[in-house]
């Protein structure tokens, strides 16, 4: 029942937040949103034993990936009235809320065998560092290994691009 | 190896054409090519043997391994004549556009020897896919002839003719894809031998006469036909109408019929009066011209309808007219265009107004020019007399009424080549049209300037001399021609023809070339090990 | 060494540019001025190291399959692959060499950039599970991204990379929700474990297909199949013309090699998608084709031929789920190898003619450009030519096996569309033939471009390869 | 309330699949880059938490793999996106989609 009742206020928060964000003239507000929605998210992952995601996505997304967007908003330091309104755009919102609703909920809802089965009973340590850590480092070491270059080529590329002078 | 050195002399000669520094040797070393990989050509006529109906001269070597394409030519009665007169020509046109090309002449001689090594490989390539490559290969060297040394509207021209044979070779790929995978072979002789089902045939007929058809071309798909023999430089045309084309003629006698016999009786009728209705179109048309290098096209078209009839007679000598005429046809076609060519470099005009009495100026060009036109029209002893005895008779025999109305279109045919040779040649001259009223102001010319059409000067001479012979050499020893090839067209062509008595299982067939690639297979094997 | 050595040397090529790639990080960091001239040769001399490394990788027995526990495979297949994306780094270096030089914008990070985007796309060529497929694809993609927008000064190059970037990311989100989608219905990410999982039958829910659909939407953005194709035109438009040699050819030849291995090993359900790739196919290539028609620009003009040119791809993975994969993998590995040598060309080729700012992009830029250059208009020529599939280019050869493949698996009416463009494609590229050769010069008199040393090597290399690909012996 | 009450794997599945579809509306309509940047990660965030309940379906860790690996290539993308926004900004002096209109056609 605490489950149940957390999930709902989590995902009415979630939602919401999620809505705000496409909703917002002001780019800091759908930042403020996407922060809180971040927050719901760590706490879902939480009800899902995902203990070392929910931690992480605190760290990384709110702290970090956040704080580097709200940056650079203050850093343009841009006129309000370079931000438009959102004009008749309402209904490609609604279509686009409603496609997603009609096609991918309902087949997963009533389609997805993990819909009905009772999840797999967890073994002790499910979803901590260790468990992550050991699974990361043995199976998924090589893609680990191509992660770094990925983070190299977007210091390399925000430099590139950034820079002042060619 | 004789037939890769004639595929490789021209791609040499178009080779060391575009790459030699100096715009002098471009004109001499096309020459000494082309006129090499003639007299080598020889060879294929004094070795060939009339009794062997197979293939001679064979070479085979691996091209792409993996889906058995081979390297593998030969030569048999379908295609020697057509080669001797390939290679016959080019030197010929070489030696005619000495004059008349001048600017980037370097790439024009490239593009003829390059077309006329893919001519001789579309025609000595014994393995589907090879010849697929050649015929596909010989629209690039057109397309550049028709484009850049043409005449005003050359683009459309070249655009028409290149999409036109495309949408027919395109079709023809997916049939021949087909054909090889149900087979299981890209060698001719394997295709040869395989009969297939009726349905296959039927859509596989089509797809391989449509391509065969455009390049002929037949009657309604001739639509490019006009613009791209008008508009092209004289060289390129005499390649078009004297070779090219031929090879339309050639891949309906060596692939079409025999790989789909029952299609093709089954079709025949049908192609027979769309060719009929081609003579008659063509005639009609070529009398309503002003321009003659479009009246000749239209003639053309009215010849080339003559030979599909004949060659969808079915019978033997209805088949030995369609080869003699398809040479007689290249022989006073190419006299006919390079000799057009020549008046046009003289006056800048195809239009028959802008001519008159050019006999006065120069007789040698109009004493070759009648020749030629007497061949065209039929006259007894010339070039083109004895293929349309032939394939008229024969085409009587098996349907009269086509035949009587190809008899019409003939007649037509004298009359208006006939009424070009009065208007241009006969009658009072007429000023060359540069050199009239606002011209003649600001550059005043004598009289004699003005009607100046000097006659031909010693390489156009040498270029018609060997044409003037071989028309009338043509028309009085045909036999020369028609021997070696009876062989070969009767096993190929009507033996294939005839129905089958007994239609061999489908299944069996396949289960037989399974068990072959199978036994194929193994010795190699053990070979390797 | 004639068998295969192991793990680590087996992926030699992929460390030799991981390596070249910091090398000319630090080379622009420690000598600046200096560094900054040496680094194409170097990107060069590294890209070269590599592909040598590739062909003899090729050259041994026994290939050593997959490593890193599954999470990459090394066979005949990948290895092709990895020398397709060299060749298209190597001719993307040569062109940029020159082009950057015009336009003054020379750094290390730029080969650095390309090294890196090779790397990425080493790792989609060789992934075997959906995580390192994943980060190949992102690796490729960012730096791509940028590469699109390095020339940031220049308004078009800039919104190129904006579109790209957007659509880019956009898509990912789709591959990604397909990759969940399909672990959670089997619990892997492994390409041969959902494999097994699918042969045997158990999933009884059609989470795999909307996985696999939703797969399949994200790849068809990545590798530009209408209806996904928007973004295509304008960032192969507005990219430096170098960078559209390598996003059109080395990008998408690793988008498409992982799409072929994906749906030729992982799904290896027989007729399942034939309908959904036969559509795509013919929409890809008739709207491809039609949209090219109408251009002025050429770039632009080659822009939408490669969204055309991806269609055919398409007729040959139609028989992804009725042919052995090993044909598949080969008929597409083909066309790739024959694709990148003409698509790159080409595009390297108006790097070289469009002058500074790339002014000069458009047909009638390059009225009688055949009679002042002979030979580099030459060789576009034969691009145009081996791209309308005429013989006896590498282009034919290409479509050929890609439509025999189709046809003989009873997809008679695919091939007979896909002919049918080919056919309506040779009238645009011709096109460009008729204004180079056949078009007489109008107003004044240009001189001839220059050409450089390199770029003229490059140009033979590849006019030579499109000659010649067809009859070569190719590794698999 | 059978469809409320339990809370299933499925619950989760279609929350994650409704952020997804916020996220693809947001980049579908606004105009705005930041805008447009945030819902490009709803909607990796909205595949992430369909990873961590496949996880938890599977009782096998390896979701958790991919969520951590997504996290870090969504940083990646927000740099080199942030990056375009502030060379654009620089070329403009605006960020918003609209104006960026040479290249359509």
């Amino acid at each position: 029942m605490l489950e149940a009742i957390l999930f709902y206020i989590l995902a009415a928060v979630l939602l919401g937040m999620g809505l705000l964000v496409i909703t917002r003239t002001n780019p800091i507000a759908s930042a403020l949103g996407l922060v809180a929605a971040f927050a719901a998210l760590a706490a879902l992952y939480a009800l899902l034993s995902a203990s070392l995601v929910a931690i992480i996505q605190v760290l990384v997304y709110a702290g970090g990936i956040m704080v580097l967007m709200i940056f650079v908003i203050m850093l343009l330091n841009l006129h309000p009235d370079d931000l438009k309104p959102m004009k008749a755009q309402g209904l490609t919102v609604v279509s686009a809320l409603m496609g997603a609703l009609v096609v991918l909920g309902p087949v997963i809802w009533v389609l997805s065998p993990a819909g009905s089965q009772p999840p797999a009973a967890l073994t002790a340590g499910f979803g901590d560092i260790f468990a992550v850590g050991d699974k990361m480092f043995t199976g998924y070491l090589f893609p680990f290994e191509m992660l770094s270059l990925v983070l190299l080529t977007a210091i390399v590329g925000a430099l590139v691009l950034a820079k002042r002078k060619l | 190896m004789i037939l890769s050195i004639l595929i490789g002399l021209p791609v040499l000669g178009a080779v060391l054409a575009a790459f030699f520094p100096q715009e002098r040797a471009a004109k001499t070393i096309p020459l000494l090519a082309s006129a090499t990989t003639f007299i080598f050509s020889l060879l294929l006529y004094t070795r060939f043997d009339p009794a062997n109906a197979g293939f001679q001269f064979q070479e085979i070597y691996p091209l792409v391994p993996r889906f058995s394409i081979n390297y593998s030519l030969g030569v048999d009665g379908l295609s020697l004549w057509l080669i001797l007169l390939t290679t016959f020509l080019t030197p010929l046109v070489v030696l005619g556009s000495f004059g008349a090309v001048t600017q980037n002449a370097r790439g024009y001689y490239a593009c003829l020897l390059f077309l006329e090594a893919s001519v001789i490989g579309t025609l000595a390539a014994t393995d589907l896919f090879l010849f697929y490559l050649f015929w596909e290969l010989m629209l690039i060297p057109a397309f550049f002839l028709i484009g850049v040394w043409g005449g005003p509207h050359r683009v459309k021209a070249t655009i028409k003719f290149v999409l036109f044979t495309m949408a027919g070779s395109l079709l023809m790929l997916v049939a021949l894809i087909y054909v090889t995978h149900e087979v299981r072979s890209f060698d001719y002789t394997k295709v040869f031998d395989y009969s297939f089902p009726q349905d296959v045939q039927f859509w596989c007929f089509l797809a391989f006469a449509l391509a065969f058809l455009i390049k002929v071309p037949l009657f309604p798909f001739h639509a490019w036909l006009p613009d791209a023999y008008t508009e092209a430089p004289a060289g390129g045309t005499v390649m078009l109408s004297a070779v090219l084309v031929k090879l339309g003629a050639y891949g309906l006698l060596r692939f079409c019929i025999p790989f789909f016999p029952y299609a093709a009786r089954a079709f025949s009728h049908w192609i027979m009066l769309l060719a009929v209705a081609g003579v008659v179109h063509g005639a009609l048309m070529a009398t309503l011209q002003t321009d003659f290098k479009r009246l000749t096209a239209y003639s053309s078209l009215s010849h080339m309808g003559l030979i599909t009839l004949g060659i969808f007679t079915f019978s033997l000598p209805g088949l030995q007219g369609g080869v003699v005429q398809m040479i007689g046809h290249g022989v006073y076609m190419a006299g006919i265009f390079l000799l057009i060519g020549m008046l046009y470099q003289r006056r800048g005009s195809h239009q028959m107004d802008a001519y008159g009495g050019a006999a006065q100026a120069a007789p040698l060009l109009a004493a070759a020019m009648l020749w030629m036109l007497l061949s065209a029209a039929g006259l007894p002893g010339f070039a083109g007399f004895v293929g349309e005895i032939l394939i008229l008779t024969s085409a009587y025999k098996t349907w009269a009424f086509p035949a009587l109305v190809a008899i019409a279109g003939f007649v037509l045919s004298a009359w208006y080549l006939f009424n070009f040779y009065g208007k241009v040649f006969l009658g009072t001259p007429k000023a060359n049209p540069d050199n009239t009223k606002t011209n003649r102001k600001t550059n005043p010319k004598k009289d004699e300037e003005i009607f100046l059409l000097p006659d031909l000067s010693l390489s156009e001479g040498l270029a018609l001399l060997p044409l003037v012979l071989a028309a009338l050499w043509i028309g009085l020893n045909p036999n020369f021609f028609m021997d070696p090839i009876e062989k070969s067209l009767d096993l190929k062509v009507i033996e294939k023809l005839k129905p089958q008595p007994v239609m061999m299982d489908f299944a069996a067939q396949q289960r037989r070339l399974q068990d072959e690639m199978e036994s194929n297979r193994q010795p190699r094997k053990k070979n390797n090990n | 060494m004639d068998t295969f050595p192991i793990e680590l040397t087996a992926l030699l090529p992929l460390w030799i540019v991981v390596g070249g790639a910091l090398a000319l990080l630090l080379l622009e960091a420690l000598l600046g001025e200096e560094g900054r001239k040496a680094s194409p040769v170097l990107a060069g001399t590294i890209l070269v190291l590599a592909l040598g490394c590739v062909f003899h990788l090729l050259s041994l027995k026994g290939m050593p399959g997959s490593l890193f526990q599954g999470a990459v495979v090394v066979d005949l297949y990948s290895l092709t692959l990895e020398g397709i994306c060299l060749l298209s780094a190597l001719l993307t270096c040569v062109f940029s060499a020159s082009y950057l030089r015009r336009e003054r914008a020379v750094t290390g990070e730029y080969y650095a950039l390309i090294l890196l985007a090779v790397s990425g796309m080493f790792t989609l060529a060789l992934a075997s599970d959906f995580l390192t497929f994943f980060v190949g694809l992102e690796l490729m993609s960012l730096a791509a991204y940028v590469l699109a927008g390095y020339l940031r000064v220049q308004e078009r190059s800039t919104e190129a990379a904006l579109k790209y970037f957007m659509l880019g990311v956009f898509a990912s989100g789709f591959l990604l929700y397909g990759i969940a989608l399909l672990y959670g219905a089997s619990g892997v990410l492994h390409f041969p474990d959902l494999r097994h999982f699918l042969e045997q039958g158990r999933y009884s829910s059609p989470l795999v297909e909307a996985g696999a659909a939703l797969l399949l939407v994200g790849l068809g953005f990545k590798v530009a199949l209408v209806p996904f194709h928007g973004w295509a035109p304008d960032v192969y438009d507005g990219a430096p013309a170098p960078v559209a040699a390598l996003l059109s050819t080395g990008v998408k030849t690793a988008a498409f090699g992982a799409f072929t291995r994906l749906f030729a090993e992982a799904f290896g359900l027989p007729g399942n998608w034939v309908p959904a790739f036969a559509v795509l196919a013919v929409l890809t290539m008739t709207l491809g084709n039609l949209g090219a028609l109408g251009q002025e620009s050429v770039k632009r003009m080659l822009a939408y031929s490669s969204v055309a040119q991806a269609g055919y791809l398409m007729v040959g993975l139609s028989a992804a789920s009725l042919a052995p994969a090993d044909d598949l993998e080969r008929a597409v590995a083909f066309y790739l190898l024959a694709y990148t040598l003409m698509t790159a060309g080409a595009f390297g080729w108006i790097a070289w003619a469009a002058g500074k700012g790339e002014t000069g992009t458009g047909f009638e830029d390059y009225r009688g450009l055949g009679l002042k250059c002979p030979w580099m208009a030459f060789m576009m020529a034969l691009f145009m030519f081996s791209l309308a599939g005429m013989t006896p280019t590498a282009g034919f050869f290409g479509k050929y096996y890609l439509f025999k493949l189709a046809l003989d698996h009873g997809l008679l009416g695919l091939v007979l569309v896909a002919v049918l463009n080919s056919f309506v494609s040779a009238y645009y590229y011709l096109r460009v033939v008729v204004f180079l050769y056949m078009k007489p010069v109008e107003g004044k008199e240009t001189a001839g471009l220059p050409a450089p040393l390199d770029l003229r090597v490059a140009f033979l290399l590849c006019g030579l390869g499109v000659l010649a690909a067809g009859f070569l012996k190719f590794p698999f | 309330m059978e469809i409320f009450y339990p809370i299933t794997p499925a619950h989760y599945l279609v929350l994650s699949a409704v952020l997804f579809g916020i996220g693809v509306a947001g980049v579908l309509s606004r105009k705005n880059l930041f805008v447009a940047l945030m819902s490009l990660e709803l909607m990796l965030n909205a595949v992430n938490l369909s990873f961590v309940t496949f996880s938890r379906v599977n009782g096998d860790v390896t979701g958790h793999v991919v969520v951590l690996f997504v996290v870090a290539i969504a940083a990646a993308e927000a740099c080199v996106g942030l990056a375009i926004v502030i060379a654009l900004y620089r070329l403009k002096e605006k960020v918003d989609l609209d104006l960026f209109k040479s290249l359509q056609g």
